[in-house]
């Protein structure tokens, strides 16, 4: 178990660096389904079995579909390169900071024997779900294969409001797309571009009073 | 009788400024009639409630009100609605319904075409002043305080000359700085006496007592010691207060608003707006913190002496006629200012008494500053002699005010001028001493700028001008009548403030007193003085 | 003599001027120049009316009851520990003395101005002011509070600043008017300080009270020093002694009139009045009284000798007015009360009768006042030169005229009973005053009316109308009988020849234990010596002067340029004051002024809003300049400020 | 019971109550009938639309008047997923009454920019449940998902100009930094979640509340990071950056809408999770100090930068980036009269805000938005009424009294004094003093007579339910200024009845 | 347990994936890229959550990585219409030529 952890923890880490680093976006989008498929083989080490076949559809099935036919649609240059800038070294500090702080934080600040490990002894302590209760064991209902059947009834009960605010989620987020990318018939809508050119002009104008003010 | 007189006061122009929002902005004469009328009525509540307020007052205490009203307002942080008038307040109360009569009298038809917007601001103004001298409550005078600014702003920034703009902001930024820090002293003194009493409150008469820390304060780390805790409270009050009167170095707002200002704006913000400082200093910095004010007395004293001497260097080095007046006004506020911070009798009454007679000159000055410009065209020292011959009624309510101005015994500041000098005599001669050089210098630049314009052989402006009108004299006889008047009879001044104004020195004086010669009691009086 | 009778007429008195002054200043415009004049002569005239009644009324009184208060309203009153103050007025046999000079005097002023100001088309106006101005003296000698009498006194001021400034289309008028104004001021300011003292220390300022109280000073001690001090520097201002002089000889911009009411007759002797009035004060200080004394004999020889210099003739009269005074300070000075203001009323009479003489003679030469060109007026003129010549032998003291008696009386005074070791030395040099005012005094008549006319405007000069002649013939009359007679009165009822009746009419106010005897006493043999050197001193004068211009063609200069150059030089220069006072005071007040609106206006006072607000605006910009628009610079301070915010919260936490 | 437990909703089992979610539900039904009704209606008849939109928001403040009196005691709903309290329905109102103003004006203003189209109604009904959700959330999941809901709606609404460059580039950077910051607020959630074994807030408090004496510096670094995420949101620097700029680039009435809604609904959250979750002294004496700074930042920084601007939009984008620190005061204090000071403070806010915004609506031109300082000029000599409004917003923004603005500092100082944090208020007082400056600017501004060479605007005449608008905020923002007790007393009942335990 | 002792390493995992997308959104330019690194974060996160689920024993954690993949789908629809909208009109894909909006 520990050695698939290691190897696809290294992978994801190693096509991550690929989608930021990599000139070309659909070399990033390659590199990006690579790394969310790590991701999910994990997933499944972690008794995530539900969410490994989400993470295997949804991401990188449609999602990242979705990326390359978008990348194939405006057909994107070839990004020249980066540069060294504060910007960059902001995000290499943070970057390395986080990840060694998190690692630091996590093996000293974490235990899981004994008692610094605190969401164990309370979740053993009260018990949230008197209806829906846990396998409180090490080898409890989580760890059991096939947890799909567990998430969805958790999804429809413990979870029904945040899972119905999904269901907005997506409509709204349906509307949107559509709205944006629809071509307009409508008569009752000028389209006025020479408007938004002719907005220039007034743009130096807020400038120069700038300057006067 | 049950009439809430004090509420009618406040309510009454508010009123009469909602009513003009109905009349179509064509109907000048009715919108002016309103305003008038409306102004008046206010003035004759009040000055029958001041001419009938002798006697003991209702309420007994440290501080007595002769009318009081107290409402529940916010009771989740123990503010309330609590007006009152005693002695004090009385005067500049009644001074606040006269400038506003003369505001609304003065509104000229040069801006008749935003005439209801002016008449409409005015009343909501003299609400909001009127708010500020009733006021006991300390959030309720906050608010009054605050809000004041409001009319004001709208009014500096609509009408005026070119250079308004800046002035007002100026004005508004630099009253706005100080009143905050004012908010956090009323704050920490709520909170103190708060958790010292148990009872929210932001009652004057209840917050009395104190509660703020006596012990200096440290600022941790560095390890300072600052003042103490009702010492910052107070310094928050003065700051607030200084600016609105202005005390130099924070009066820097005051010529350039004042030289930008149309005069029927004038006549009541240099004639009330700025003593609403001088007023609050007395009602609530002293009575607040007694403590505190006796530490700081020298000081402030010592800032009210160099206002006055500065103020009458800066009028004397002047062209500006109108600037001079401006000047001027500072030089005086200063004499009203010492007055305060003697902390005694003398002193606060003359101050209190200045107040009046200071609003009532200063209303004059600017008037006839403003005929001059009209008539004139320029207002510009060198290009102005001469006008004694051809406006000799003007020039006679000139003399009168400009010995009103420089403290001519037997005018009305003389009065006031005399109590105060006294009073900072009985704190320390020396400010008595250089006070009496702010008289001599007010005497030089007051005199000069009444002869310069009055006198010598006719300048090319000066030529053909005709005199006042009878309107105009009108307007300003009963000012110049008052100025003689209250020079003659001070006495009924005198008598109307001396009980409040004893209560307030005794809480000014009713802690642990520092250093300062002891003149409390004059000894006896002398029956030769005596019926 | 009863409070009621004391308040009627007191009212009375101040209405009456001061009636006639608003009825001229509101309606005078409207009515005929002979309405005018009747109310401005004709309320001045009821005042002199009533004083003559006040008068009696003092007369009247029996002995220990000749002074009697009245309250008329309560002017302030601040409570317990407060200022009170009450308009209160006393009548005793001071102020009735001053009634009878200002009205009395004030009254022919009046009657004469109607006569010089015929062609002046202010007339309304100047009736006005001139009615104010008694008005205020009366209100000044009237007072019985020393807040009061600080109001009388700033409105004398007052009046002379509206009348030096009457003429207000001369600029050197104008100027004037505001010097003198200033100056009466800055005494002002000495007077309400010394009042500070005196309601700090005693807690009343009703003058009965603070005479009664005088005790409680410690006699010669640092306060009332400084206390007499202070009240000596307001009656320098008024009187125009040094070093408060400078404004007098200017005020003669008004016109003639009002020189000789109030800047001969009346306000500028207001100073002596004061310390007479405060005497009980004085004589506690012999510090402050020393100084008076000192400060008046000096001024009197100094305007005599720029009065020795001068060629204008008002301004010669000017000086020697300055110089009169200067002897009545000094007589007040050193407690001789009575012989003060008896020089006082005498002074008064020839004085105002010098003045409306030369004011008959600039009318007559249609307003020329240079000595240098008139001459030989006698031909012309010869009625107003007999006047002349009376108030001039008054003045120089010769004999048996009114000045001889007072100037006498109080030099003589001064060696008997003058303060200091050496009391002979202030009576030489009194002696020395005696010969320099002979010699100003003729220099003047012999320079205007004697010799050959200097111009060809003297050969027109016409005598005076009869209404400007005579009350000047009236006041000539006094100046020549007026002491003879007090002299005989006083002989008859076996009193001191020089002041005896007047000594003994103003005895109840100056009796008081601390003060000596009240004039010169004539028995002993110094001051028979003393007046007789007094009156050689004074007769040599006028004969040197005699000898010096009563010659064909009299100059003026005639002594001053056999002096070496220097001398006169400053005598004509009045001693260069107005420099000094003017690069002392003026200049440096000015620049600094100047320099306040230019450099801490601009620089101080506004820089520390200024710094804050363009440091705000700074701060503003460089924000600004951070908001690129750029999503990743967004993104990066969004970043930077987590990690921040990581980093701290986990230092916190091994905190 | 098969069939039950597969259909909560109808037989629901314990912690499943849709009656707490009335307000909400209303609100999403109009959501999807909007959509619906948008397939029918004729372009010329969209007004209807708007008409609609304003029947279900006021249908849903009827629910959330009806549920203030039913949830007199508070409790949480589904499952502790969402809290059914007072202090959530005085928000929901809050964002009712500031969606239906804005619905108000809406129709116009789209009309003269040539962008009336029905979803937009729609979408603002969705990112209205999605603050109204976001201000009941009880668990970090729904806190996250209804951040989410309204975000993307205002997303797609601030690009709703399809046509304009401008809005397009607001819209993208506002998804792109929107995106962004959800990462922050995820990866807090995450450790949160982790390190307390809860989504749940009470448990979450209750968690750290038993944790005894010990700091999890995990936990801490979750917390840094969700407030990082709500930072964002309530554009409190310095993560405003975005601010000014989507600001200026959306269409004005979506600025109305989100420059107020999103705030109040973000802040209820901040308020939720941070008073009343992580009030725990241990971890309250770490979470504040970032606090504490963000605040100072923010009135620092609003307060400056709009010194400098020449749009009246990014002013207003700045001044509310300062009064987000002014409330943020309330929210680093912790004590009851911080919050319903808090609370005041962001019923005042909106009135203000929507006014001042709704002027610059109102006034937009066929076409353009006059939002530059130089088509202010004058403003008060033509539309003298709606300069008397702007002005009366201005004022109360800058916190002078008789307006609800001054109330407003008033209490949030008052809580920030009485707590001893004085540097606080005088941070907040010195930057109030330096916001007169602009607020006053650009009252002036409108008071100035243009000059006879300057460009003269042709300002659009008010509509009816413009200036009904303007009447209604003006009125209130006085109302709230005077008789302070009519808001506050709801405020603080609000406060009181805020969940503390499932 | 093994996983256990894993436990750190997967949070050092996803921090490490976290801030390289971040790192990500700071340095490219394309808004394509950009949001792909978002997608990165996003899926840094949803291990937080699972590794702390498993460990946990709760099943908290899949279900909020399950509505952070949701979400992430939905931004990512708006956000590439958006992109689409932006950029059609020939303009270059480059966030930085987005800066008309700055003062």
């Amino acid at each position: 178990m520990t050695g698939i952890i290691w190897v696809a923890g290294g992978l994801a880490a190693l096509s991550a660096l690929g989608v930021v680093f990599s000139p070309q976006p659909l070399y990033s989008a390659l590199s990006l389904v690579l790394s969310i498929g790590a991701l999910a083989v994990i997933f499944l080490v972690l008794n995530a079995q539900f969410l490994f076949v989400v993470q295997l559809i949804v991401y990188a099935g449609a999602v990242m579909v979705l990326f390359v036919f978008i990348i194939a649609l405006l057909s994107p240059d070839r990004e020249e390169r980066f540069r060294v800038d504060a910007r960059f070294a902001i995000g290499v500090t943070f970057a390395v900071g986080v990840t060694v702080a998190m690692l630091l934080a996590a093996r000293n600040g974490i235990t899981f024997n004994g008692n610094g490990f605190r969401a164990q002894q309370i979740g053993q302590a009260s018990d949230p779900y008197h209806g829906f209760a846990f396998d409180q064991s090490d080898n409890g209902l989580v760890n059991t294969a096939g947890n799909v059947q567990s998430v969805g009834g958790q999804l429809f009960t413990t979870f029904l409001l945040p899972f119905e605010i999904t269901s907005m989620l997506l409509l709204v987020s349906a509307i949107g797309a559509v709205y944006l990318t629809r071509r307009r018939r409508d008569p009752n809508a000028p389209v006025r571009r020479e408007r938004a050119l002719a907005r220039e002009p007034q743009l130096e104008e807020d400038r120069i009073e700038v300057e006067v003010r | 009788m049950n009439v809430p007189w004090l509420t009618v006061v406040l309510l009454l122009p508010l009123a009469a400024a909602a009513l003009l929002q109905v009349i179509p902005r064509t109907a000048v004469t009715l919108l002016k009639a309103l305003t008038v009328t409306a102004t008046a009525a206010a003035a004759a509540i009040v000055w029958t409630l001041v001419a009938t307020m002798g006697g003991s007052p209702h309420s007994a205490g440290p501080l007595s009100f002769h009318y009081s009203e107290i409402h529940q307002w916010i009771p989740v942080i123990g503010a309330t609605y609590h007006v009152g008038l005693d002695g004090i307040s009385a005067w500049i109360l009644a001074l606040n319904a006269g400038v506003f009569v003369l505001g609304a009298i003065l509104v000229s038809r040069r801006s008749t075409d935003r005439l209801k917007l002016f008449c409409g601001l005015l009343l909501l103004t003299e609400t909001m002043t009127a708010g500020v001298l009733l006021s006991v409550d300390l959030l309720l005078f906050y608010l009054f305080w605050e809000g004041m600014l409001i009319p004001l702003y709208f009014l500096l920034a609509n009408y005026g000359n070119e250079n308004r703009g800046r002035a007002t902001v100026k004005f508004i930024v630099y009253t706005v700085a100080g009143s905050l820090l004012m908010l956090v002293s009323i704050l920490s003194l709520f909170f103190a006496h708060g958790v010292a009493s148990g009872n929210l409150s932001f009652d004057l008469t209840q917050l009395l007592g104190g509660g703020l820390s006596k012990q200096p304060l440290v600022i941790p780390w560095v390890n300072i010691t600052t003042f103490t805790p009702e010492q910052w409270a107070f310094l928050g009050f003065a700051a607030a207060f200084a600016i609105k009167i202005p005390l130099v170095p924070f009066h820097t707002w005051l010529p350039d608003l004042y030289e930008s200002a149309p005069v029927a704006v004038l006549v009541f913000f240099a004639g009330l707006v700025s003593k609403l400082g001088a007023y609050s200093f007395i009602r609530f910095a002293l009575t607040l913190f007694p403590d505190a004010v006796n530490t700081f007395k020298w000081v402030l004293a010592a800032l009210a002496v160099v206002s006055i001497i500065y103020g009458a260097l800066m009028a004397l080095s002047q062209r500006d006629i109108k600037r001079i007046v401006a000047y001027s006004s500072l030089s005086h506020l200063g004499f009203i200012a010492l007055g305060i911070f003697t902390l005694n009798v003398n002193g606060i009454n003359g101050a209190v008494i200045q107040i009046v007679n200071h609003g009532i000159i200063i209303a004059a000055l600017f008037i006839i500053v403003d005929i001059i410009e009209q008539r004139t065209g320029t207002r510009d020292r060198h290009e102005l002699a001469g006008l004694e011959r051809r406006m000799p009624w003007l020039y006679a309510f000139f003399l009168v005010a400009t010995l009103a101005g420089l403290g001519m015994p037997g005018m009305n500041s003389f009065a006031g001028e005399f109590s105060i000098m006294l009073g900072a005599f009985q704190l320390h001669p020396a400010y008595a001493v250089l006070a009496g050089l702010g008289v001599v210098l007010a005497c030089w630049y007051m005199l000069r700028l009444h002869q310069g314009v009055m006198h010598d052989p006719p300048q090319p402006r000066t030529e053909a001008v005709g005199d006042i009108r009878p309107a105009q004299g009108l307007v300003l006889l009963p000012l110049v009548g008052l100025m003689v008047f209250l020079g003659v009879f001070p006495g009924p001044v005198g008598d109307v403030t001396q009980l409040s104004v004893k209560q307030t020195t005794a809480l000014a004086h009713g802690y642990a007193s520092t250093a300062g010669p002891n003149f409390s009691g004059l000894g006896p009086v002398s029956p030769g003085g005596q019926p | 003599m009863t409070t009621s009778t004391v308040a009627v007429l007191s009212g009375l008195i101040l209405l009456l001027p001061l009636a006639g002054a608003l009825l001229n200043a509101l309606v005078g415009w409207r009515l005929s120049r002979r309405v005018v004049n009747a109310i401005g002569t004709g309320s001045i005239l009821a005042a002199f009316l009533v004083a003559c009644v006040m008068l009696a009324q003092v007369v009247g009184a029996p002995d220990g009851a000749k002074s009697a208060s009245a309250h008329l309203w309560q002017w302030l009153d601040l409570g317990t520990g407060g200022l009170r103050v009450g308009v209160d007025v006393t009548l005793d046999p001071l102020s009735a003395v001053m009634l009878m000079v200002i009205t009395g005097v004030g009254l022919l002023i009046h009657v004469y101005s109607v006569g010089y100001m015929e062609h002046d088309r202010g007339i309304a106006r100047f009736f006005s002011y001139m009615n104010l101005f008694i008005f205020s003296m009366l209100v000044l000698v009237l007072a019985a509070d020393l807040l009061i009498l600080i109001i009388g006194w700033a409105l004398v001021a007052l009046s002379s600043y509206l009348l030096i400034g009457f003429w207000y289309e001369r600029p050197s008028a104008v100027v004037a008017a505001r010097k003198a104004f200033i100056t009466q001021v800055a005494g002002d300011v000495a007077l309400v300080i010394a009042a500070f003292l005196i309601v700090v220390h005693i807690g009343t300022l009703s003058m009965p009270g603070i005479f009664a109280a005088a005790p409680s000073f410690a006699s010669g001690g640092l306060l009332i020093t400084v206390v007499c001090s202070l009240l000596a520097i307001g009656a320098f201002a008024k009187s125009a002694q040094f070093p408060l002089h400078t404004w007098l000889p200017d005020a003669m911009e008004g016109p003639t009139p009002v020189s000789a009411l109030i800047h001969a007759a009346t306000m500028v002797t207001a100073g002596v009045y004061l310390i007479a009035r405060f005497h009980p004060l004085f004589d506690r200080a012999p510090v402050a009284q020393g100084m008076v004394a000192c400060v008046g004999i000096g001024t009197a020889v100094m305007a005599g000798v720029i009065a020795l210099s001068q060629v204008d003739i008002k301004r010669v009269i000017a000086y020697s007015t300055m110089s009169q005074i200067g002897l009545m300070i000094f007589a007040v000075g050193i407690g001789a009360y009575s012989a003060g203001m008896f020089h006082l009323a005498t002074h008064a009479v020839f004085k105002a009768l010098l003045f409306m003489a030369a004011g008959n003679v600039i009318h007559a030469l249609h307003d020329e006042q240079d000595i240098r060109l008139m001459g030989g007026l006698s031909t012309n003129l010869r009625r107003t030169e007999l006047c002349f010549l009376s108030g001039t032998f008054a003045l120089a003291g010769i004999p048996l005229f009114a000045g001889f008696f007072s100037k006498e009386g109080l030099l003589g005074f001064g060696l008997t009973n003058g303060p200091g070791a050496f009391p002979w030395v202030l009576y030489l040099v009194g002696v020395g005053i005696n010969v320099l005012t002979g010699l100003y005094a003729f220099r003047l008549w012999a320079t205007v009316f004697r010799g050959e006319p200097q111009t060809a405007r003297v050969y027109a000069a016409r005598e005076a109308p009869r209404v400007m002649l005579v009350p000047v013939a009236i006041l000539a009359l006094l100046s020549a009988f007026l002491g003879l007679i007090l002299g005989v009165w006083s002989l008859v009822i076996h009193d001191n020849f020089l002041i005896g009746v007047f000594a003994r009419f103003l005895s109840p106010v100056f009796t008081t234990p601390a003060s000596g005897p009240l004039a010169v006493d004539l028995s002993t043999g110094t001051a028979i010596l003393a007046g007789i050197v007094g009156t050689l001193g004074s007769l040599l004068g006028a004969g040197l002067a005699a000898r010096i211009w009563l010659q064909r063609n009299p100059d003026p200069s005639a002594v001053t340029a056999r002096l070496p150059r220097a001398l006169p030089q400053l005598a004509y220069n009045k001693f260069y004051f107005d420099e000094i006072y003017d690069a002392l005071l003026v200049r440096p007040l000015v620049a600094l002024a100047r320099a306040a609106r230019r450099v801490v206006e601009p620089r101080f006072m506004n820089s520390g809003v200024q710094t804050v607000s363009d440091a705000c605006s700074e701060l503003g910009a460089w924000v600004r300049d951070y908001q690129t628009g750029l999503i990743r610079d967004y993104a990066s301070y969004m970043i930077a400020a987590a990690g921040v915010f990581v980093v701290a919260t986990l230092v916190l936490v091994s905190r | 019971m098969t069939v039950l437990g597969v259909l909560p909703v109808l037989a629901p089992p314990p912690g499943i109550d849709i009656l707490g979610l009335l307000p909400e539900v209303i609100l999403a039904g109009g959501f999807i009938v909007l959509m619906m009704l948008d397939l029918v209606t004729a372009p010329a008849q969209r007004g209807w639309l708007a008409v609609v939109s304003v029947v279900a928001v006021a249908g849903a403040f009827g629910a959330t008047v009806w549920c203030w009196f039913d949830a007199a005691t508070p409790r949480t709903v589904y499952f502790g997923a969402f809290a059914y309290d007072r202090f959530g329905l005085f928000i929901n109102a809050i964002i009712l009454v500031s969606t239906a103003l804005v619905l108000m004006i809406t129709p116009q203003y789209l009309n003269r920019r040539g962008l009336h189209y029905g979803e937009y109604y729609a979408l603002i009904l969705g990112a209205a449940t999605g603050m109204m959700l976001l201000a009941g959330a009880g668990s970090l999941m729904v806190i996250f998902l209804a951040i989410e809901l309204l975000s993307i709606a205002l997303y797609i609404l601030s690009g709703f100009n399809r046509t304009e460059p401008r809005s397009q580039e607001a819209a993208m950077k506002y998804l792109l930094l929107g995106g962004f910051a959800s990462g922050f607020l995820l990866f807090g959630m995450a450790l949160i979640y982790g390190e307390t074994g809860h989504t749940q807030l009470t448990l979450i408090a209750a968690a750290i509340t038993n944790g005894g004496g010990t700091v999890d510096p995990l936990l801490m670094a979750g917390i840094a990071l969700l407030f990082v995420g709500l930072a964002f949101k309530i554009s409190a620097a310095p993560f405003h950056t975005w601010t000014p700029d989507v600001y200026q680039g959306a269409p004005t009435s979506v600025t109305t809408f989100m420059s107020v809604t999103t705030k109040v609904a973000a802040f209820a959250a901040l308020i939720r999770v941070f008073s009343y979750t992580f009030g725990e002294p241990l971890i309250y004496d770490r979470w504040k100090i970032i606090v504490y700074f963000v605040a100072i930042a923010s009135m620092v920084v609003g307060n400056v930068a709009a010194l400098r601007q020449t749009s009246l939009k990014r002013v207003l984008g700045y001044s509310g980036i300062a009064q987000g620190g002014y409330i943020l005061i309330g929210v680093v204090v912790l004590t009851p009269a911080a919050t319903w000071g808090s609370l005041y403070y962001l019923a005042s806010y909106a009135v203000a805000n929507i006014g001042a915004f709704a002027v610059i609506t109102v006034m937009a031109n066929r076409g353009e938005d006059l939002d530059s300082y130089a088509s202010l000029r004058g403003l008060a000599f033509r539309r003298p009424y709606v300069a008397a409004a702007m002005g009366l917003f201005l004022l109360s923004l800058g916190g002078f009294p008789p307006t609800a603005g001054f109330f407003a500092k008033f209490f949030v100082f008052a809580a920030a004094i009485g707590a001893h944090e004085l540097p606080l208020a005088l941070w907040g007082i010195g930057t109030s003093a330096v916001s007169v400056f602009y607020y006053l600017r650009v009252g002036l501004l409108m008071y100035t007579r243009p000059q006879p060479d300057e460009p003269s605007y042709n300002w659009s005449r008010t509509s009816l339910s413009g200036g009904g608008v303007l009447a209604l905020t003006a009125a209130g923002t006085l109302v709230m200024g005077i008789f302070v007790t009519l808001v506050l007393n709801i405020a603080v009942s609000a406060q009181n009845g805020i969940v503390l335990h499932g | 347990m093994t996983a256990s002792a894993n436990f750190p390493y997967l949070l050092a995992l996803a921090a490490f994936l976290f801030s390289v997308g971040a790192l990500g959104v700071l340095i490219r330019r394309n808004p394509i890229v950009v949001f792909m690194c978002i997608e990165l974060m996003l899926n840094a996160v949803n291990i937080v959550f699972v590794s702390y689920g498993r460990f946990l024993n709760s099943e908290e954690g899949q279900v909020f990585a399950f509505m952070v993949i949701v979400v992430a789908a939905a931004e990512v629809v708006v956000g590439l219409a958006l992109i689409t909208q932006v950029f059609r009109v020939g303009r270059e894909l480059d966030i930085d030529d987005l800066d008309e909006l700055n003062e």
